[in-house]
């Protein structure tokens, strides 16, 4: 395909997504469904292509997203939550003297949530990047446990408000808010992976022994990675503390790990676009299936399986088909092209005539 | 705290580390030959609570347990051929998403069937009886899970150590392909293991249930993590070393809830393990693994 | 097999997209059921829903300017989860109901509270007792006393029954659990004198083995323990103490009364006392008098033990409420009903309801209840005037 | 001071009670090639990691181009294991891990091919030239770096090109033959700009013929790059055709060392490795 | 008694083997020599089924053995000593023989036959409570042999059992290899220790990248010009 013509497509491509976005933002209300579907799913995508970035580029089993998102999201709602709101937050206990007073800008917020995160990766990973791979998962699982019981601990009820949760976080005033500052994100890990450093990591994941041999300082290297990771996992959780505008302890438990984990794993390890494409379908399929628990007539006979809960099944089901059958996920480690789409429809479309041609064969 | 306070403490403690202990062993076993974390075993320990409420309801104890057991063994190998064997030979990471997968599809399917709502686990007769010793009040199973725990333990070392079927487990464990050619068939060791495994989260299963009296989609989840952490204390390969990992998790946590730090409960777990593997990578009781290059 | 297993994806994604969405016919109002009826208070949530739903059909049209409209429910399931509550919330949004009724657990309320404000539509909460639900909301309501008034209720009530000393325990992360007893410490200690709260004990969600916290509790010996919880916790709490030797009279919120904690705790469960919004041996109003062998029948079609929550009681009163706005309102319009809301009075299953300014039931009376051979047991009614 | 780029002294090395390399010392001369032969578990590989740096040894001194690369245990009980001089054991242990030490200037091959499998050989040849590369994090992150960037991927394509692999560079590497494959592990590692190359077992699994090409390619890289040389390998063809010096070690210790001629008729080494010609 | 038909096997699309026949006569010593990755070892893993082959056929006492799972094949008679030894390192010398023993059940027979290989490998009796892997690398090999016996095998391979043996100990072991063979077990030898292995042999084969390239009796190979010069390196001039 020539280069303009991917231009072209690209342009197109991208208006197209504007021209909705508008659209959206215009019928507000109405859509308020699906615009909070694609909030959500573009957030979880920055924490998928960060969980990426560990996991799928530099070969470090981490399971710590919960934790890093939990901080980030603590982190923004503490210091945006309007001063004059606090006091009935903080309705049971008050808010410590020095932190009430301090109020944020969201960005600002944002970045400090991020590097709050950072630096805790930071002291975890010293000790346990030098472990193998699967310590790491348990440990960092364990210290997403540890960030949630320590909020939702009462000696810290002056500042995380405890198991009270936060409320009354500045909600995104449009859409293009999280569009924006997530499609920059992303951006910047895209370029990150496309680097020098970027190489060094996949280099790690491909042969650790072979890197070292290549003058690439393995700890150092699968510390810069892991925090920078956790920076954006921290920066995503700041996003959902602003998307949900209430949250506590609850919100960060292990099955949100196990939520970008799945969205990484359904898009393919070790590609961006395609942890973007795993949120969406991931955030929307469990919207979708939501028919699977209501109860489901077909004429006079009632389909027996459907009803609550199925769809959680269901899910979990695809889930396990997704790891079993199509091990590389959507994408495999590869990235979205025009080619590849093409490429993808061509192939249906051969695959059907060959089974056409059977049929008339057997004729 | 008074010394009856302080020995009541030490028995909840001792109980709840016994049924640690017994899951623990079922991630010990299965890490040691397939090295994988097998996420589903606490699911599974939750399925037999649900196994032992509905066959309890039509069946006497005595005929109930064994059911229970059996049909928690058979669970736990299906699990292992359809979500474990087509990945034997595929990377680790794959295994381990599949593993966290299965325990999600548990998780779901508890809830599908049974719904969130927690159901009363069934009064097995002898083991909820009470005894009372002077200011000291427990259950007849809190004293039977430490010792019933030991024994199994006791009995999981002789065979690892005396039968053929345990010489077979420890050869696979160490080497795939030379078990292999001693005529060794992987997949019904393997298949045994995660056998043996399951038996013990089912009869961890029991006491842990009965002396809990309720089971909910969601019980299994967290002991079943914690469990795992103890294996790793233990040192990870080691049946010994899960009891005893067991055993400090539960008495440890016993303690900090006692003194009141029951925030950190949770925590301790993991904070423990960290500082392990800080500490002894290798855990207590774990040998030492050299990485050739 | 991989072919199979790409079909059934493909058959699932397709399904799934074709059904999905339905939209309102012009002479049908859609209210909004907000519940969980999965995640760790699907059950509880599923009893409100229940409660709803019979109410729909007791109920199932509404007058508006002389022309009838249908009441469709709209169901979605937040799951106990936060995070899924603003989703869910905002379906409820986007599908256009005019009002909502739910949630049980004031966590997933508190959370989705904002949204529905932001939308301007009125919801009802039944079951949700904690005050930040409608603290500065001016769209949320609710048919449920508070937790200050319930913790006051259960101190007034030891208090009165000659307990000088008393033990709380409660749940880490649970706005229902830590508010309700920190409201009791409050109340109790004002009652008994300071001190008189001799044992704080707090759990981890998701955890079982309450003896290290029981053992504590007993070191202290205290008259009574508090330990407001949920339906999946407060048999194991009561089963333990028993176990341990806790002689203690042992109390809880109105989450107890729920025939579950009777068949899990079993004869432990004996003589635990709990406040409730609704008594089934003793209907308040005409309502309830109707409603109480309506609703048993219903139980039983659904395959439920045939003992009226509360929760369903609310999730009735809560849908009446609602019902009752658009009558007085006049007009669909979702801000209109909330208008009407204001001012609406009416004769419930839980007594007689108006809101105050917070959008609160006004409630001085709350329902003891104890158990007794099986079964919930009315025990006094207590009444506080601040 | 002698003119060696490598030098090691006294080194020993135990895995627990067994004694893998035995007071072994060696050197190696600018713009040599030498080669290390020995049975296997006669300890070569593991005089060989010290060197590369993934083991430590219990004891001894490594030394490149005169500079202390390794020291370890100079003090306290394994001072009495040492055999060198005891005046020269410096009280400060000396380790490097294998990257500082490719950063010094030293680059290995493996024994068992270890690339990067699923990047393009273009990436491998790259990812050699990260270590070089000024930049800091964030200007790299942000491609500010882009002159250095292009810099990198000229020298990466022009060793390519010289290596002749330039036909592959987009081709995943571990879909090249298993030649080729050998082929660019070498030129992997000769964009770390070495002085000094360590080959292990270079010529594993090449037939006689392609052991030959093999031998003449060393040559030709060693005076393209200006490099010394230092080589484990059980072709003895390769060893013989292209060593300046050999070492002979068995059972840890060094039973020989010298120029080919003198290895292949020394009767330590016949017996120890090259086998008894009863009746040849 | 084992008889190769143009047996093809390759790993993830690189074909390790194509299509290569031999013959192993009863009661004789062969030997398969080669250089590294020449795909001994992949011939000797897919007659015992550790690889699938692509195709071809593994004739066994006349029956095709291709498919059959490794413990089927292993119960048939066929024993591999594997490559580096691969004894147990944290079984005891004895347990070890036991697990070599695993597919019988004749309890009696199987001490019978420990004590034939401790009057084999004296060394092995002294340290049988000693854990393997602290036996030297001599000794192991000895175990490793000696576990495959145990299985009382009708052929035995061995895979490179010289591998960094000592000269002496590679004497000894290729000594016992004879005993062994004495004994009435067939063997079938891979070895780049050349010059041993084609004088211990009957016949040999020589197996260059995939292919078959020389056969003949083991004196016939040794004299030949073109594998002294690839395989006996230039141990002529000497």
């Amino acid at each position: 395909m020539k280069k303009s013509t991917k231009t072209l497509f690209n342009i197109i491509a991208v208006s197209i997504i504007l021209a909705m976005l508008i659209f959206l933002e215009l019928n507000k209300r109405k859509y308020s469904y699906d615009i909070s579907i694609i909030e959500r799913s573009i957030i979880y995508a920055v924490a998928a292509v960060a969980m990426n970035l560990t996991n799928g580029f530099t070969g470090l089993f981490s399971l710590g997203q919960a934790g890093f998102m939990a901080i980030g999201a603590y982190t923004v709602a503490i210091l945006t939550i309007p001063v004059e709101a606090r006091a009935g937050v903080f309705y049971v206990t008050g808010m410590n003297e020095f932190l009430s007073k301090i109020e944020l800008p969201f960005i600002p917020a944002l970045l400090l949530g991020g590097f709050f995160a950072a630096v805790l990766a930071g002291l975890i990973g010293i000790p346990v990047l030098r472990l193998k791979s699967d310590y790491l998962a348990i440990a960092t699982l364990g210290f997403s446990e540890i960030i949630r019981s320590i909020i939702a601990s009462p000696q810290l009820n002056m500042i995380t408000n405890g198991s009270y949760g936060l409320k009354k976080i500045p909600r995104f005033p449009s859409i293009f808010v999280p569009m924006i500052l997530c499609s920059l994100c992303i951006l910047i890990i895209v370029m990150l992976i496309n680097s020098s450093y970027g190489r060094a990591f996949k280099a790690i994941r491909e042969d650790e022994t072979a890197a070292e041999a290549m003058g690439i300082n393995l700890f150092r290297h699968k510390l810069t990675s892991f925090m920078i990771s956790s920076f954006f996992t921290g920066i995503a959780g700041g996003l959902l503390a602003s998307y949900m505008g209430t949250i506590d302890s609850g919100t960060f438990k292990i099955t949100l790990t196990y939520d970008i984990l799945l969205i990484m794993v359904l898009g393919g390890m070790g590609s961006v676009t395609g942890s973007i494409l795993g949120s969406f379908l991931v955030t929307a399929g469990r919207e979708w299936l939501r028919f699977f628990d209501q109860p489901l007539t077909l004429g006079s006979w009632q389909v027996p399986l459907f009803r609550t809960g199925f769809r959680m099944v269901v899910f979990s089901i695809l889930l396990m088909i997704v790891v079993l059958f199509y091990s590389k996920g959507l994408m495999g480690s590869k990235e979205f092209s025009w080619e590849g789409l093409l490429g993808f429809f061509k192939n249906l479309f051969t695959r059907k005539q060959k089974l056409n041609g059977g049929v008339s064969n057997g004729k | 705290m008074s010394l009856a306070t302080f020995l009541q403490h030490c028995l909840t403690g001792i109980s709840l580390g016994g049924a640690y202990a017994l899951i623990a062993i079922g991630y010990t076993m299965v890490y040691g030959i397939l090295r994988l974390i097998n996420f589903a075993h606490g699911d599974l320990f939750m399925i037999a609570g649900y196994l032992m409420i509905f066959t309890l309801a039509d069946f006497p104890w005595y005929i109930a347990i064994p059911i229970v057991l059996i049909g928690t063994v058979v669970i736990g190998i299906v699990i292992e051929r359809l979500a474990y064997k087509p990945l034997r030979s595929a990377p680790r990471m794959s295994i381990m998403i599949s593993a966290i997968g299965v325990s999600l599809l548990l998780q779901n399917l508890a809830t599908y069937l049974f719904t969130a709502l927690p159901r009363g686990y069934p009064e097995i007769p002898y083991l909820k009886r009470i005894y009372q010793f002077g200011p000291l009040s427990a259950s007849f199973v809190t004293f039977l899970t430490p010792i019933l725990t030991m024994a199994l333990v006791f009995l999981m070392v002789m065979m690892i150590n005396k039968t053929k079927i345990g010489m077979a487990m420890r050869a696979v464990s160490k080497d795939y392909e030379t078990a292999e050619i001693m005529g060794i068939k992987i997949n019904s060791v393997v298949s045994f293991t995660f056998a043996i495994g399951s038996l013990l989260a089912g009869i961890g299963s029991i006491l842990y249930f009965t002396d809990r009296m309720s089971v909910n989609p969601f019980s299994g989840s967290l002991p079943g993590l914690k469990c795992f952490v103890a294996a790793v204390l233990g040192g990870i390969g080691s049946i010994p070393g899960a009891m005893i990992g067991g055993f400090i998790l539960g008495i440890g946590e016993t303690f900090l809830v006692a003194l009141g730090f029951s925030t950190f409960s949770d925590a301790f777990t993991f904070i423990l393990l960290i500082v392990m593997l800080l500490v002894k990578p290798t855990g207590l009781f774990g040998e030492k693994a050299t990485e050739k290059v | 097999m991989k072919k199979f297993a790409s079909l059934f994806v493909l058959v699932v994604v397709f399904a799934a997209m074709l059904t999905g969405f339905a939209y309102a016919a012009d002479d049908e109002i859609t209210i909004g059921v907000f519940e969980p009826v999965t995640g760790e208070n699907g059950g509880g949530g599923f009893q409100e829903v229940l409660g709803v739903r019979y109410a729909n059909e007791v109920y199932p049209t509404v007058e508006v300017g002389g022309k009838t409209f249908n009441i469709k429910l709209f169901e979605v399931d937040n799951k106990s989860d936060k995070t899924e509550a603003v989703t869910a919330a905002q379906n409820l949004v986007s599908q256009g109901v005019k009002a909502v009724v739910g949630s049980y657990g004031s966590g997933v309320s508190i959370a989705a509270g904002e949204i529905f404000a932001e939308a301007e539509i009125p919801a009802m909460g039944a079951s949700c007792t904690n005050p930040q639900v409608t603290l500065g909301n001016d769209y949320y309501f609710r048919v449920a006393f508070l937790d200050p008034f319930q913790g006051t209720v259960m101190a007034n009530y030891a208090f009165q029954n000659g307990a000088k000393t008393a033990a709380v325990i409660t749940q880490l992360g649970d706005d229902y659990s830590s508010g309700l007893g920190s409201f009791f410490v409050t109340a109790f200690t004002k009652l008994a004198g300071e001190g008189s709260v001799v044992s704080q004990e707090q759990f981890q969600t998701n955890q079982t083995d309450f003896k290290a916290i029981l053992t504590n509790v007993k070191a202290a010996n205290p008259d009574v323990i508090f330990a407001p919880s949920s339906i999946a916790t407060a048999p194991l709490i009561i089963k333990q103490a028993r176990e341990l030797g806790i002689t203690a009279k042992i109390m809880g919120g109105d989450t107890w009364e729920n025939v579950t904690i009777i068949e899990n705790a079993g004869a432990d469960a004996e003589g635990i006392v709990l406040s409730t919004f609704f008594d089934e041996a003793d209907p308040a109003t005409d309502e309830a008098k109707k409603f109480v062998p309506g609703f048993k029948e219903y139980l039983v079609k659904n395959n439920q033990p045939d003992v009226i929550p509360a929760v369903s009681a609310l999730g009735y009163d809560a849908y009446l409420a609602i019902l009752t706005a658009i009558k007085n309102a006049d007009s669909v319009d979702s801000i209109a009903i909330r208008d009407a809301l204001v001012t609406t009075e009416f004769n419930g299953v839980t007594g007689q309801i108006s809101f105050d300014e917070n959008g609160d039931a006004v409630k001085q009376l709350a329902v003891i209840k104890t158990v007794e051979d099986g079964a919930f047991k009315f025990l006094q009614t207590v009444t506080v005037t601040e | 001071m002698e003119n060696n780029v490598l030098k090691l002294e006294h080194c020993t090395m135990q895995f627990g009670g067994v004694v893998a390399v035995d007071d072994f010392s060696m050197e190696v001369n600018e713009h040599e090639i030498v080669a290390l032969i020995g049975p296997n578990g006669a300890g070569k590989t593991t005089a060989f990691n010290f060197v590369t740096g993934v083991y430590e040894p219990t004891n001894g001194k490594v030394f490149f181009h005169n500079e202390l690369m390794v020291a370890n245990h100079p003090a306290g009980k394994m001072k009495k294991l040492y055999k060198g001089d005891p005046d020269q054991i410096c009280e400060k242990v000396v380790r490097k891990t294998p990257d500082q030490i490719t950063k010094m200037g030293i680059a290995r091959t493996f024994q068992n091919i270890r690339l990067f499998k699923a990047l393009t050989v273009f990436e491998n040849v790259l990812i050699a030239k990260h270590m070089h590369a000024k930049s800091g994090l964030l200007k790299t992150a942000m491609h500010l770096n882009y002159k250095e960037e292009i810099k990198m991927r000229k020298e990466a394509m022009e060793l390519l090109e010289m290596q002749n692999l330039a036909a592959y560079r987009n081709d995943i590497a571990s879909s090249l033959p298993y030649g080729q494959q050998r082929h660019l592990e070498i030129a992997r590692a000769l964009a770390t700009n070495p002085t000094l190359l360590l080959l292990d077992e270079p010529a594993a699994g090449m037939n006689p013929q392609e052991t030959d090409e093999l031998a003449a390619f060393i040559k030709k890289t060693k005076e393209d790059f200006n490099l010394t040389v230092f080589l484990i390998e059980h072709h003895m063809d390769l060893v013989m055709g292209i060593s300046d010096r050999i070492y002979v070690l068995d059972f840890g210790k060094m039973i020989a060392h010298g120029l080919p001629a003198d290895i292949q008729n020394n009767d330590r080494v016949i017996q120890a490795y090259l086998g008894v010609e009863e009746n040849a | 008694m084992l008889k190769i038909n143009h047996l093809k096997v390759s790993y993830g699309g690189i074909k390790a083997l194509n299509d290569i026949s031999f013959e192993v006569p009863a009661g004789k010593i062969v030997t398969l020599i080669g250089a590294n990755g020449a795909g001994k070892s992949t011939t000797l893993r897919s007659i015992i089924g550790l690889v699938k082959a692509d195709s071809g056929e593994i004739l066994y006492n006349d029956t095709n053995i291709v498919g059959l799972p490794t413990n089927k094949i292993v119960g048939e008679g066929i024993a591999l000593v594997p490559e580096g030894r691969r004894t147990f390192p944290d079984m005891t010398v004895l347990e070890n023989l036991k697990i070599g023993a695993y597919l019988r059940t004749d309890k009696t027979q199987i001490q019978e036959d420990i004590d034939w290989i401790y009057s084999i490998f004296p060394r092995l009796k002294e340290r049988h409570w000693q854990q393997a892997g602290t036996l030297s690398g001599g000794e192991q090999q000895m175990l490793a042999v000696g576990r495959a016996l145990m299985s009382r095998p009708k052929l035995m391979m061995m895979d490179e059992p010289s591998l960094g043996l000592a000269p002496i100990v590679v004497q000894e072991i290729f000594s016992i290899i004879r005993k062994i063979n004495n004994d009435g077990v067939t063997i079938l030898l891979i070895e780049q220790n050349a010059n041993m292995a084609l004088r211990t042999a009957d016949f040999g084969y020589v197996l260059s990248t995939g292919h078959i390239t020389m056969y003949g009796t083991g004196k016939e190979l040794l004299e030949n010009e073109e594998i002294k010069a690839a395989y006996l390196g230039k141990k002529k001039k000497m």
